[in-house]
């Protein structure tokens, strides 16, 4: 199996009320010396055993450009990666 | 003062202004043709700065100037019909009206029509922050919203796009801040497939005496920042600022971007401002839209009859190394500019704080009759508030009825055949029962809390909202938003008077009693005859309709360039109606009554 | 259901956190409900006295993040957790319920509808339990109509509390007409000792035909008065 | 200044209404083959100057264990990243 992981930021510029909502609650968690949280997603994009692997990327690149990033307001970079964890595990 | 020198790129200020008078400006790009420039030299006897361009060619824009809508709008005012009940009328952010000896509300309906196609979502949740923001520098506390929306084909793939995103903004910005949705319009015209409407109302109530003034008076006075911080938001236009003056391949800086609504804060910003108005620490509010500090500034600056001295460095911003220009022209959202005594500024400042706001005063209000923007010590705007609010172009532009008028009204439905058969009107209800525009709206209404602060009497599928306002007299308003672009197409001037008649039906059946009128004119190109035309007859037709009714104008907006290519909207020219109640408890809802009621049909 | 005139009106708790919008609405409804409202600050953490404790609907903080992930971590909610330890009736209405849920005083957690949207409806819901300082006033098994309106609404938990959840009868609400994909239907739940329940639904909108489609939620109040009475008189 | 990116992802148990909807129109896409798609949180938290190095995973971790992730149904990973790179720049 291969695993493309896509991560969709918004641009620089693009105001984060999710990112400003939790800076602000650091000190309350007794955390000092942030200076900026971002907050965006992270897609992980399973491909069936039989894929190639040259084509993985471009596929997860046109599905990225697509649908996952909103071109106006996000950024994404795309990443394959080894995929013998399972989804989401630490 | 030609050798300025401040840190980073080179400023723009008064004094370079005065020394390279030839320099060469790119006004055209700003919208602002050679006669509003020549104006703008003569106004300030040198070129002005980037600055002062950027807030002139903001402040005279189509948007903020009406200068090609303000002849035909004075209507309004001169067929009004005359009432002490009108606290506050056209031009100011909202009117006011009072219902009650200690009680008054506001209402206004706005468009976002523009930025809701570009990012649906985003576009229309900042519509609905903004309009609040109009009810709230009132002084009013926001109660409910309402939301009228045009979508092209519905089987359209970019309106699959387009619809789920509005309505999403729509949802998501209205029920975070905490305000009941309580009725709109959802319609579908291949005319507005590539320029739909967002068109975003709210109403507010207030104690008659906590009436907001927007001005900036009283001479050493402080100018206060609220809200959120000021990014590179919506700088559209004025970003060919920075490419032309600077490094002109470097245009990643300048390009413009999308505003994003924070409804938490302006949950804050709400709550902020209500305790400072009841405690009298405020003496002029003005809340932040479309044309941030530039219009915010130079309004209250014009309407306090003085003049201001700003610091722009003390803005605090949440980009890095925005020039002036940008500071000015930020569209972000979740702000307010307060006009404070500097004996309650600490108090001011101790407020925003308890609710995890920024304050921040920029400056103060003085005796010059002049607007002096410095940034870092350094004067970069210099000029005279009133010419940027108030004496912008004014344009009685060509009009010229369509010439295909004629054989639309010879279309008419009588020639039309009629079904006869049974199997004909079973073809014909079914095809009525599928039409997307009668279609249940249930899909979109159910993503809006209609219920929140409790005092929700009627909403969907209801024909008008109603808002009880207290609990202890039952007094309350109603209000219904209406428009038809198809009508309105065919006659502008019975279009608007259908769609006043509709709102005004859609009040009264309810039991509440017309009281006041708000529009949003949604039209084509001003710079076309016909849509212009189109402008002049909907809006005499609304005016006359007003007068004929015996209800006042109280407020608006007009929303020009509504477009694809050359092909205009249908004339749409939206209304909404507010009524009063004196009891909610004996409103009329929809519906059938009981069995053995006599059915009767009135009206012709 | 309004209390005795004799005795001294209980006092309801009823926190504010930035961004709550429900909780002038809970104050409403404790008013009509013959108790006194009192209003708290997320900031500090006195109690001021109530003998029990509301937690609000609405988006606290902005729900970023995670819905009622921030909320948890404001002072008044290291008294709430306290006193709900100690006995004291805390419920947690929407919002509310996914504090409690992210404060770990009530178990699983509220995720994003199935449906992905928010969506506002009344909701026919079933009374599974009683036997809560919240819930005691209905009848078992009673079916009532109280508006439920959220994007983050599915409850989710692992399958052993879920059993857990079952086995000790503290399902309290069950949803007839699941709105948002919740395990097991469910609309609220409560603790082991009965005091602190969590529900999505609003009662605090449901207690006026004027202004909700029912006047069912009024239990909700009726339930914690009695309950805080007994207590007083026991 | 020092960067942590902290990434949550939805336990591999725990039903993932987004990640099913994005697999879902994938076919409409002409993107054959994916066989799971999981979507979870990607948060950039940018540290000060001063703040040194050792101490920053361990307050990013302290952040991800109280506030970004909730045990229930979440699971994080935390890993130090270059950051001369503008947040979100693709
Ligand atoms: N976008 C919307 N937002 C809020 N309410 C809406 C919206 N669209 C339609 N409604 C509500 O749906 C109901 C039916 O609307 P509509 O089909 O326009 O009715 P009518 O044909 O009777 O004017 C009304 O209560 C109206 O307020």
């Amino acid at each position: 199996m291969a695993r493309v992981v896509v991560d969709v930021m918004l641009k620089p510029d693009i105001l984060d009320p999710q990112g400003e909502a939790v800076k602000g609650a650091l000190p309350n968690l007794g955390v000092e010396g942030v200076e900026r949280v971002r907050i965006g997603k992270r897609i992980e994009l399973d491909f069936a055993e039989g894929v190639d692997a040259a084509s993985v990327e471009e596929q997860a690149r046109k599905v990225a450009d697509a649908l996952l990033a909103n071109p106006v307001i996000e950024d994404f970079t795309i990443a394959s990666v080894e995929a013998d964890a399972p989804a989401g595990a630490s | 003062m030609t050798s300025d020198h401040i840190e980073g790129p080179v400023v723009d200020t008064v004094g370079r202004a005065e020394a390279t008078p030839d320099e060469k400006q790119p006004y055209v790009d700003l919208g602002l043709n050679d006669e509003e420039y020549n104006k703008i030299r003569d106004i300030l006897g040198r070129r002005p700065t980037t600055a002062e361009l950027s807030m002139y060619s903001i402040m005279w824009s189509e948007h903020c100037s009406y200068k090609s809508s303000r002849v035909h709008l004075r209507q309004f005012g001169e067929k009004n019909p005359k009432t002490d009940r009108l606290l506050a009328g056209i031009g100011a952010n909202a009117g006011v009206i009072q219902i009650t000896e200690d009680t008054a509300v506001t209402f206004k309906v706005e468009s976002h029509n523009h930025p809701s196609y570009i990012e649906p979502m985003q576009g229309a949740a900042t519509g609905v922050g903004g309009i609040i923001r109009d009810i709230l520098a009132m002084g009013a506390r926001p109660v409910a919203v309402m939301d009228s929306l045009r979508f092209g084909d519905a089987d359209h793939p970019d309106t699959a796009r387009v619809l789920p995103g509005v309505v999403s903004g729509i949802s998501h910005y209205g029920n975070c801040v905490g305000l009941p949705n309580i009725g709109g319009e959802t319609i579908f015209d291949p005319c507005y497939q590539g320029n739909p409407l967002v068109n975003a109302l709210s109403v507010g109530v207030m104690p008659v005496e906590r009436l907001q003034s927007h001005e900036a008076a009283g001479i050493g006075n402080v100018v206060v920042l609220l809200g959120a911080k000021t990014g590179r938001d919506g700088i559209g236009g004025v970003s060919v600022l920075a490419s032309a003056t600077f490094d002109a391949d470097d245009d990643t800086d300048a390009r413009p971007t999308v505003q994003v609504g924070d409804p938490f804060t302006e949950k804050l910003l709400i709550e902020c401002c209500l305790e400072l108005y009841d405690a009298g620490l405020v003496t002029g509010i003005q809340d932040l839209g479309g044309a941030g500090l530039t219009c915010a500034l130079s309004e209250t600056a014009a309407a306090g009859g003085g003049g201001m001295h700003v610091d722009l460095e003390r803005v605090p911003l949440r980009a890095a190394a925005m020039e002036p220009h940008e500071i000015l022209a930020s569209e972000s959202q979740e702000r307010m500019l307060l006009i404070v005594d500097p004996a309650h500024l600490d108090a001011v400042l101790s407020r925003a704080r308890r609710w995890g706001l920024l304050a921040t005063a920029l400056g103060e209000v003085t005796d010059s009759g002049r607007l002096i923007i410095d940034y870092h010590g350094h004067t970069v705007v210099d000029c005279p508030p009133v010419s940027l609010a108030d004496d912008g172009p004014v344009y009685e532009r060509p009009i010229k009825e369509p010439n295909d008028r004629a054989l639309l009204a010879a279309d008419r439905a009588e020639t039309l055949s009629r079904p006869s058969t049974p199997e004909q009107l079973r073809a014909t209800v079914l095809k009525l029962a599928s039409s997307p525009n009668l279609a249940s709206k249930d899909w979109v209404t159910e993503q809006y809390d209609n219920s929140v602060l409790g005092n929700t009497v009627l909403s969907y599928p209801q024909d008008s909202g109603m808002i009880r306002l207290n609990e202890d007299t039952g007094t309350g308003i109603a209000i219904s938003l209406d428009g038809n672009g198809r009508f309105a197409r065919l006659d502008p001037y019975q279009g608007a008077q259908l769609a006043l008649a509709e709102a005004y039906r859609n009040v009264a059946v309810t039991g509440a009693v017309p009281q006041a009128v708000t529009n949003c004119l949604n039209f084509g190109s001003p710079e076309d005859p016909n849509v212009m035309w189109q402008f002049q007859q909907a809006v005499t037709g609304l005016a006359d309709g007003c007068a004929e009714l015996g209800i006042p104008v109280t407020g608006g907006n007009v929303s020009f360039y509504n477009q694809t290519g050359v092909e205009a909207i249908h004339p749409t020219p939206v209304v909404g109606v507010l009524g009063v109640i004196d009891n909610v408890e004996h409103r009329i809802p929809l519906g059938l009554g009981n069995p053995g009621d006599t059915i009767a049909v009135i009206g012709y | 259901m309004a209390s005795n005139s004799a005795e001294p009106r209980v006092r309801i708790g009823i926190v504010t956190f930035p961004g709550s919008l429900d909780d002038r609405d809970a104050a409403r409804a404790v008013a009509r409900a013959g108790a006194v409202p009192v209003r708290l600050w997320h900031d500090e953490g006195a109690l001021r006295g109530v003998q029990a404790v509301w937690l609000p609907g609405g988006f606290s903080y902005g729900d970023y993040l995670r819905s009622g992930a921030i909320a948890r971590f404001s002072h008044v909610m290291d008294s709430v957790a306290d006193a709900a330890r100690g006995g004291m009736p805390v419920i947690g209405v929407c919002n509310g319920f996914q504090v409690l849920c992210e404060s770990g005083l009530l178990p699983g957690a509220l995720t994003q509808n199935a449906h992905m949207r928010y969506r506002n409806r009344p909701a026919p819901l079933r009374v599974e339990s009683t036997n809560t300082a919240w819930t005691s006033a209905y009848r078992q098994g009673a079916q009532i109509v109280i508006p439920a309106k959220h994007k983050d609404g599915r409850f989710q938990a692992d399958a052993s509390t879920l059993e857990m959840l079952e086995d000790q009868n503290r399902v309290v609400l069950r949803y007839l007409d699941n709105p948002n994909g919740s395990v097991h239907d469910i609309a609220g739940i409560t603790n082991a000792e009965g005091n602190v329940v969590g529900m999505m639904p609003h009662p605090e909108h449901a207690i006026d035909q004027l202004t909700g489609p029912s006047t069912d939620g009024r239990g909700i109040l009726a339930s914690v008065l009695s309950h805080v009475h007994s207590g007083a008189t026991a």
